[in-house]
């Protein structure tokens, strides 16, 4: 037993550190995808989001997730992981009050960093959406109550031996847990905060922001590539050969699926194959696999993979149209594709794969699975969605949520933090926004002296 | 013929330019990103514990070669769309042009325009 | 003296200098870069699904501030080179200049060219 | 026997996710040394190239190389994978149709995965030698029958079981499988599809096009130097404390004595010590090494680096010699020292290293071993040289190969993609072409009106 | 009103610029990176084993636009604090300028400054 | 035995990768830290370092580190890490002349690479400190000799059997064995060398030098913080479920309380949240830890970090005030925390923690462990300080430390090395120097030459 612990730790350790790369990735990602006056802000931003997390995860999060408690949430061994805990024992010889992650065999301190990485996802994934108009102090404080609060609730229900899990629903690395319950968190945060100044006109146009930096966006989004080879494999907590194999050909399958059908998809649709949604759509196959990964056969994936590339693109364009200013695509890779990739789950599970005993409706399993599936989507998306609505107004009517009209201007790197980016290249602003045009100023007609002070 | 050249605000830019595509005697321009101070005040920024102050703040120059009868549009129409009232607007400079061509077609004077 | 200020197309700019080069009249040049408008349509690109025109389009300019009686051969010499013939060659623009010194020693006047 | 499967896993798995990162090292690399014109243009087809060869390695490459067959191609389990297998037995207790590789005790979608990013590095060299000219959807068309069917064929020959392993040809870990593989298909496209416009002039002289982003082609190279120690000592597929360690260091050691010997040599030669040759310093030492990894001796792999470290140097002034223009040295780099490490397995070589049974001629073997190599070298070269000329050639008169003269002028990415790489920085042409001077427009004479519409 | 344009080395802009603001007569400046060739040699730069020579220098281009009875004063503080003797010092043009308007209040002529 | 030598292989070369990555993460920080004009030679530093590094190391570095000899050098199988040695035979069972290390249950060559990467960390310290003035072959040789003698021989007091650690020093993964030598080498190279020209001017004034891209900075502090995930941990040199697990959290622990702390004193003292405090926040935290990882509790490294984050901002306003120019903030980072982090040892160590038999000052230890760790600090730091300071000048009086300040204006990249780093953009230089108020003019005095040619 002892060898097997050893074994066990080193894969779950060497998996969390490749999710632990994941905020690199995103950090790359998402400053790439957004202009250069934004850069220190969203670097930043991703920088002390891990920080925050940990915090919140610590003191709260873990504790709420995965203590013994009832259907809703942990109550025992709330506060700092100091529960009873003899891992890693396992099964009958598990004495604690984490009992609903004793299944894995690796000390207390691993499971804790493994969930830790997951939940610091969660809280990255809001990052991009409200990025380059949400004051930093605020992202702070919402991260630490996402963090602390929201992800370990819903993430009880699933993971911690909540409802949902005693429901039987299936999502086996988070593809609601993580992916759309950050995915929800950004939707909240990007309806209450609105669209950046010059994105949409009071006529209906819709301005495309380009991001400042291809190349950075496009080394993040192969950074996390590569950490999702952690994310999901990794999910086994457990170094298990064959499971460990099939979710690595699986994982890269819906990857590289999403890649091909949302470079197509765009190709067809807007006539170029534009890496924004190249790289979206990696991210689209990525997510919309995720739940699934360890119960859907390869060929599934293959499906999966593509729908995802495909869904993304439209969905992208379905938020543009709604108004909705995700400068990064987070709501349309995370939360589309992670309602997707959880209702996929109730379509594809086969029987068998890794152990698993349920099939999906494309493989007899009838609607049975789907129906669960559906009720886990929507609880945990109704739940997550008032819950970071309030978070949010809460936050915007204490200490604001927004930076003013002119720090917006100018950039949030000078205004939040008083650092330039790149001081040294000149810059040109490529959108020149018609300021008053914008529909920002609408609702800036009450208060006229913001627009005064705003150039 | 007259060089107007105009140091503008880089977020008015969009105004000015599509009021001034309105206008049927425009025929082109050129831009340029420039820095510039005046009596705006520069901001301060920081970097491992030191404060610095940038006092050129960017500017957006543009320069149109216009028909003499055309200058003072010309110039209203940047004044009425690059004004915010703020200290910092700009200013428009007009200078005496001796000769224009179009290189294109090798053609001199008001036809180059 | 005069200055000769071209705007031309970034491709064209070695063929132009080095025609420059041989001239015996050339003494020096600065060098811009720009955006320019005018006939020359711009391009469209796109961002995650939206579409956007930059109508703006990269141009280089040059100028030489050269004596009078050379501003014809300099002239030539550009448009010669520059030449493509399709539409967004650009313009030459001739302006007066009063007065000239090198800092380097003071000297002023067509010397200090 | 399960724990060691389970070890042999976890470390195949770590080495291939080490591997698979090389594609974000490529990225990084190859695009930092183009202009910034082609930067999202390199960044899409590095992007998509692992996409793309996942589907052709999948769809047949996989049959082809280590199905059972004859000593040319694989003909058993030929499609997706989906040949009997029972792996991850091994030896005797193997049943199955891809024997070649059944002496890894590892499960059959884990071996799939290792094999899968040495194929997609193959691909990826490719990338940067026909950089900044290239069509994407040709580059595409071409990497997927690159992945589909050359590499698996010579990977057969190699390490399939055909009849150079036979022969007892030694590539460790796919000097020539792999890397001297995708030289020939490099150097094969960039004859076919010509120089840039602007790098040589009808009058011979050689116009340097320096890359756009030093940073990034740095930040690539050392993810690439990391994703080499997953490269060569993960070729052992098993974790052997030994093997590994010995592998780890021998590697290392080719790597630095790369870079120092050509920085040195670029030092003296030229005047000056150029980056851009210290990195393909360290990438040649690696190369060179990568063959004899596992059979040569630390003090051996000193010299082998060295030697690569001056060869990519005189190299790379041949190729440019020779007017055949590689932006990023791919041929110098990959081929050359593909080429010469591959014959010195056949020099250093040492009886008794991990096991190896051959000495070579340095170590009193004589020249049979030499032989043997130089008759892999040359069949793989010519065979790998006239299929893929023959795949360029096909593509051209089809879909065509290269861009329109004004597209390059103007840069790939708009032309290609629609997008920019740096929209909001303002850069400038460093290499302003003498456009009439150009060899490129010779060739052109014919067609006027391209010529015509090429401002 | 003259406008003042100068070419000067980048280094220098920092001890031109705070010798101007003594200056009572200074009342703002517009600055643009440019790139000049004059007498001053270029730099070879190498890539990849081969050479190339950059042979435009980066310069700073400062526009002040002053009252004609201005100009000399700002010329010579220019020269002074822009001077180190080596080729490549730069150089100073003067140019008529017919009009000057302040955007924000539309203020013309010497009030405008 | 057999097995457990795999796992421990497996561990090490995992952590000893995640500390060769730091490469990157090093490189990546300090060019994004300075400016654009010395790029190529800061990138050029940090790629040739570890080359320098492993050939310093294995000529010579390893022996007297590791090899059996008095209580100040080891004697025995000095060069080439050639003397007898049969790991991974462990304890009583061992045969060779690297008894110290003979703990480890590892082949030798895997020790071997996990020591050099430590060493390479060392020597990369430096190179931001001295960072855009020093000759590129001054800087080499000095890495080269540094590597060769100095970190070998207070390693070999530390870590080697040497009279530290028979006195009971504790340094875990290296708080003074790595960083604070490393700090200390750096220092005594910023004082010889002396400041940037800008800096410093004569009446007193400091000015800033922003970096050039806070992308590259903060991506290579992302990069550092998952690398010290193998630096702390994988000081076990085993795989060991509780420690790793245990080491894990508590450097991320400190890492995070460093970036809080440093951010919130940023904020509260300079009045924004600079993302420059932030980073060297994170690394202030993570190097506190590093000595003590292994010995104190999660509550304990809370603090340790939160004390470091706050140090670091003011170590970074103290060395700026003492006219010490250290562009990345090397000392401030490394050697200041360093030291403090290994005085924590004596404060905050704990019996039991992993085995640990010392209980530091607050522990009830009382203040003998403190004392030792004070001697440790105070030693090291005199010889290292001692001699760093003989090799720089013995490098200034031959083949010069400083390159001319028409180079230093002009910027490294192109008088070094020929090369621009990013030759497209137009790059304006934000800290335009007054020239002659700059204090490094007053020591031109003596040789006006000098002046003359310096614009
Ligand atoms: N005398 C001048 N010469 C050249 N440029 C000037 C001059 N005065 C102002 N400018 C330019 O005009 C810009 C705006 O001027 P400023 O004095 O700040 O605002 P305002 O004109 O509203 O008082 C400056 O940033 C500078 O670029
Ligand atoms: N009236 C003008 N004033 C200033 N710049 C102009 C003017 N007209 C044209 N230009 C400049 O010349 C460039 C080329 O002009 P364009 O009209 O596109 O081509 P063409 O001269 O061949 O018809 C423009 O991009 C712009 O920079
Ligand atoms: N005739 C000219 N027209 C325009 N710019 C010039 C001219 N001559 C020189 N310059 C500018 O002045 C700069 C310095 O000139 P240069 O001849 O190198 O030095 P110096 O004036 O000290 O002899 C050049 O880089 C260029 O920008």
């Amino acid at each position: 037993m002892e060898t097997k612990v050893i074994l066990d730790t080193l894969w779950v350790v060497f998996a969390a550190l490749l999710v632990f790369l994941m905020n690199m990735g995103f950090a790359a990602l998402e400053s790439g995808m957004c202009r250069s006056k934004s850069t220190v802000n969203i670097m930043s931003k991703n920088f002390i989001v891990f920080a925050v997390s940990t915090l919140g995860f610590f003191m709260l999060g873990w504790g709420l997730m995965y203590g013994d408690g009832n259907a809703f949430i942990g109550t025992k061994g709330l506060f700092f992981v100091s529960g009873a805990d003899n891992s890693p024992n396992i099964g009958d010889t598990y004495e604690g009050v984490y009992s609903a992650i004793s299944w894995a065999g690796v000390p207390l301190w691993v499971k804790f960093f493994f969930q830790l990485v997951f939940c610091g996802t969660a809280a990255t994934i809001v990052s991009g959406a409200v990025a380059e108009r949400v004051k930093y102090i605020s992202f702070i404080v919402f991260s630490f109550f996402l963090t602390l609060l929201v992800y370990p609730i819903t993430g009880h229900w699933i993971w911690g031996g909540g409802w949902l899990s005693q429901l039987g629903f299936m999502d086996f690395a988070g593809g609601t847990a993580v992916h759309s319950l950050g995915g929800w968190a950004a939707l909240s945060g990007i309806m209450i905060i609105g669209p950046r100044i010059g994105k949409y006109t009071k006529s209906g146009k819709i301005n495309a922001i380009p991001g400042h930096s291809v190349a950075l966006a496009t080394i993040g989004a192969l950074i996390l590539w590569f950490g999702w080879f952690g994310f999901n494999p990794g999910s086994t907590m457990a170094a298990d050969p064959e499971a460990i194999g099939h979710i690595l050909v699986v994982t890269n399958m819906a990857g590289i699926m999403g890649i091909l059908f949302a470079t197509a998809t765009a190709w067809i649709k807007l006539g170029k194959p534009d890496i924004s949604m190249s790289i979206n759509g990696l991210l689209a196959g990525l997510v919309a696999i995720t739940p699934g990964c360890a119960f859907v056969s390869v060929p599934s994936s293959l499906i999966i993979g593509a729908l995802g590339g495909v869904l993304v693109v439209f969905a992208s364009l379905f938020y543009d149209k709604m108004k909705l200013d995700d400068p990064v695509g987070a709501t349309a890779v995370h939360l589309a594709n992670g309602v997707f990739g959880t209702l996929a789950v109730g379509l594809f599970a086969q029987k068998g794969i890794n152990g698993n005993e349920v099939n999906g409706l494309f493989f007899g399993g009838g609607l049975h699975q789907f129906g669960i599936q559906a009720i886990g989507i929507i609880s945990v998306g109704v739940f997550a969605f008032i819950l970071t609505s309030f978070l949010w107004l809460a936050i915007k009517y204490t200490i604001g949520l927004r930076v003013s009209i002119k720090e917006e201007l100018n950039g949030l790197d000078i205004g939040e933090h008083g650092n330039e980016a790149y001081p040294e290249f000149i810059a040109r602003k490529i959108n020149y926004t018609h300021l008053l045009e914008d529909i920002n100023l609408v609702e800036e007609e009450r208060s006229k002296q913001q627009v005064k002070v705003c150039y | 013929m007259k060089q107007i050249k105009a140091i503008i605000r880089p977020e008015k830019l969009s105004d000015v330019r599509s009021a001034l595509e309105e206008l049927d005697c425009y025929k082109g321009i050129t831009m340029t990103e420039v820095l510039g101070q005046g009596n705006q005040k520069g901001i301060v920024r920081s970097w491992r514990g030191e404060k610095y102050e940038i006092d050129l703040i960017p500017k957006v120059c543009i320069e149109l070669v216009v028909r003499d009868e055309d200058v003072n549009r010309i110039k209203d129409t940047i004044i009425k769309n690059a004004q915010t009232g703020e200290v910092g607007d700009g200013k428009i400079f007009v200078i005496n042009i001796d000769e224009v061509i179009r290189i294109r077609t090798g053609e001199e004077g008001l036809s180059a325009l």
